[in-house]
């Protein structure tokens, strides 16, 4: 969707001429951020603070038989009056268990229709089964719910889904946890090209600088958990992927140099020199 | 009493407990949690109408940390 | 230089744990800019101060004889009180000049020592002469100069530089001017790991992600100009370069995750499932 | 007169003429500039001393964009 | 299906050791070429020549009305007496069409079965649409088709292609005719470990050393046909692809040295060097 | 030097066209490799007679007293009567270090002048000290070697070697030993670009591909040693080196297709299909 | 006379003619083509059996360069 | 005897000998080896006639495996 991004000198402050906009949604922030893999609920809750981001994923999964109701809860560090919970499919690799999860969430979340599809084509790969994940989404659209898409980067078959009514297509960078950055720029640049719906990086950053190349591709937003929750220190590296989510999302609207291959360009320029000698 | 299953474990309940009753034994009243009775949603607004049956498959989930 | 840095967790706000630290001067900023290739006056202020910097390069040229002593000045949009003015010797290819330029820019800033040393090899490339460069080196700290060597990425005369007495070194990414990013980036890391003084990334960075590439590898501080002066929209730019090598430092301190290259590592628990088909 | 070089390109200068005097003479007084006489550094200071020379090579310089 | 090859040291002749096995079918040449885009057919006909190739593809096309049936023929130079002809479904969008074009080829070909499925997703990108290609396979192996599949580089639709029962899975290296070499060689790298069948690259090679990389990778074959056709002088460039087939190969089988990132290895000895100077 | 070769089609045989020349000599093969890290001494000669050089070269060492010289001898594997024998002055840092072992060189070998000129800047990382290596050409020179310098990829310091008379340049690809490739194509390029000897990869080459790529830029030739001596099987990947340098030889004179970043470009004709169904 | 298509083209074809015939007056015989009537292949074997009905649409294809 | 050092380690070898005769006695005739004395090359042809003196410095060398 980078296209149509047009920067224009206005006298208007940034944040209102460039929200990011999800089906009915619109957010300030283009990082979203995962609440997986974290030392414990307050680094949990400390590291997503610090990213800045406004929608953070959860995965549902079974409560604990005789586990104590007391023990605090995921949701009460990242309340979702203070967040966008963006419920996700994880774990499943069929379509019919990615719908019955997603619909289950969205019972858990009280009606809120927006979320994650994530259909995996194997546990080793983590790859999207992305024929399940075409179906499920079909099913989840005409049940009402607001669909963002885990997807290869199969041009093709992201236009499927956008075309099928999804929300946002989420092609990976590479593998989810293995923290490689883009692997292809070639296909997430064709998606971006012909997508009308917002395109988010998912899966497979690893550092800041694989979130400002996303955002400089002309990725609409990048979302992470990993590569926050893995490093050694996951406060400061959340902080670190909000500034490298801005600063690749502001060079991609300032418009880069273009790439000289060969010859330098003096930055000084060549004449009013000095007497030099002879060369 | 009845042999239901609880997220895949096999159990008994008395008969004529209703969901409510299943949640409120196992601690889960106000908490941010949902339930699927054989396959399908129990929406928060039936928990108390809805009974539980001889082989009842019932499933509780609440969100947890994920990516 | 990028190891002796330790990431502690201390009630002590990070700038003051984080200087860089040339010579005998401190910075907070670790983005270096020049003033070259803006469109007027006006717009190199607005980019320079939009970039945060402390450090501004400006290169020495004849004045105009006959020009109009009222036009507006470099140093008046950038004082010296306000920015530390970094005079290079841009244009020299050989010694004996840089040396003169370099001369005459301490005169003109009333004794300022800090300079920035670049003898250039030919003016297709502008590509540092390495021995010229080395013996600039030699005779500038003689006379008391501080001396920021603009170099190759050979790590044998980044270090010749160093043992001379460099107070900084600063291999080149690619080509001045070609907004490549870093060519290599292991040359740049092996100067990294045998430094004692800054590793500065000067020439080449083309866009945000290059800056915060540079950072990551564990470079002190990137000095640029054409990736700002060349955007579309150079204050923009010059934002996101700030942003971007705040990201890439901040993501260098935190450690980033390990790459795991082939098998996907779910951010998500893989147990608590509810009860799914077979697969 | 005298027969100098003034950045690159010759002039005449009357005898006794002081640098001072060369850079009044070009509007440079209180500008950012420095001077080189024959490959040597004037200081500020001595503006007012150094007298211009016949066959004098003088650069006059500023401080200008450059990256 | 790259790694039950062992390199066993034998009195054997390599190639009697080193087949390649599609279906029923065993080449000495792991080089497939294309047989479009030649200036005319005895350029054709040379660059296959030259190329050493067993397998050529052709498309299937109406024949011109009217046209004069003595103009010499494709198949008079690439008689399938000496060639193993692979005839394509270049240029359909849909299953059914595919498999209509696969038919007539079969016909065409007097009952020969091995054919190579192509079904596209847009006239654009070129890139393969995989559920019309699944579908496809499916019709078209039930019907008596060995099936060797144009695919993405999606690791999970290839195991799907290979379940199906396709002969070989043959995932694009980048996008047809862009000569732009493999893009992601770490989805290429899963499909060879978990295939049962070739991977054989097919489409975006540019030059022989992508070629190479594809074979070092595991790669049981490459198909190609621009990167021949379009190079200035192609007969050269067909033999520049045999031999680069065959080094990759051969590299691949050798088992190159690892990578040490950042130390050298000297290959003289370090010790009984002459008296030295103190260093 | 790989601007002036164009190919041209005549009757002549490829090999006459095409000699390496390095100062009075001219060679068919384009591949020189090492003599170092071998088992023993008979994988030493399969190897390098597998490779189809015919430049190979040799360390120089004090030979052990009391050594029985019945012992078999390096040169009696590689003769000089069959090779040519090239000496480096591999272990040395400094310049005199370097001009006495190579002058021990030509003794040993009968007044031969062709040296490879090694002039190490680390144990660490065996990259080139080019002051010394400069000070060790000239000196070289003027004794009447013919020298084939050993050097960084710094264009400009190539550029010095060249005018101080070397008969070749043999920039490192990546650090000896490493087996990481061509870390920076670009400077390579450039070197190329403005070199009227010779250009030759020395150093980093791990794989086939290496060094068609090598040969692909342009280079005159490619010398290796632990590519073939650390693979698993070198003779072999002797034998793979020996295709991949013809490949990337051939490659580079059939002048790749271009390459197109986007739009795919279809190798079948896009009408005369039959009659499909709408898309 | 049948009104018939050939290729995407409409032609006039006598009635009787077999495809053998369409095949004979195109100069495609002995040629490596191959012919599909209605969608449905026609076997080589069956060319002089297989009469052209009105608005058959026959596709004739040969091989061509394509990769 | 004469003090000498062959390769980096002392020895003592006879007065009046020349290099041909250490080389004798090391092993190394007909051996493709190259000699330095002192940091000047011997030459071959000049072994029967170069004397060793106390103190000398020589080395030996042959070719060995090395890339």
């Amino acid at each position: 969707m980078g296209k149509q991004y047009q920067t224009e000198k206005t006298g208007q402050p940034m944040n209102d001429m460039d929200a990011l906009i999800i089906g009915e949604h619109s957010f300030h922030s283009r990082l979203l951020v995962g609440s997986g893999k974290y030392r414990d609920l307050e680094q949990t809750r400390s590291a997503i603070i610090g990213s800045g981001a406004e929608i953070v994923t959860v995965a549902i999964r079974r409560t604990n038989i005789g586990q104590n109701s007391n023990e605090p809860n995921l949701l009460s560090v990242i309340p979702p009056g203070e967040f966008t919970i963006l419920p996700n499919s994880a774990g499943c690799y069929l379509a019919e268990d990615a719908v019955r999860t997603l619909r289950l969430a969205r019972e858990l979340l009280e009606g809120r229709n927006l979320v994650k599809l994530e259909v995996l084509g194997d546990a080793k790969t983590l790859y999207p089964n992305m024929p399940e994940t075409l179906k499920a989404a079909k099913i989840l659209i005409k049940d009402g719910f607001e669909v963002m898409a885990y997807c290869s980067d199969d041009p093709i078959q992201a236009r499927m889904l956008e075309d099928i009514g999804c929300v946002a297509v989420m092609p990976l960078a590479s593998l989810i946890g293995s923290g490689m950055g883009i692997l292809n720029p070639w296909n997430i640049g064709i998606i971006i090209e012909q997508s009308h719906v917002p395109v988010i990086i998912d899966a497979g950053v690893g550092t800041a600088s694989d979130a400002a190349i996303a955002m400089e591709l002309g990725c609409d937003a990048v979302l992470m958990n990993s590569a926050i929750a893995h490093a050694s220190d996951p406060v400061r590296m959340a902080r670190a992927m909000m500034n490298a989510v801005i600063a690749g999302r502001d060079a991609f609207l300032a418009g880069r140099m273009p790439r000289h291959h060969y010859h330098g360009d003096p930055s000084s320029p060549t004449s009013g020199l000095i007497e030099l000698n002879e060369q | 009493m009845n042999n239901i299953r609880v997220n895949g474990e096999s159990c008994k309940v008395p008969g004529g407990w209703r969901v409510s009753d299943l949640l409120l034994d196992l601690g889960h009243i106000g908490g941010r949690i949902a339930v699927e009775r054989n396959g399908e949603i129990v929406p928060r607004s039936d928990y108390e109408q809805v009974s539980l049956q001889a082989n009842d498959n019932i499933e509780i989930v609440s969100a947890i940390g994920g990516g």
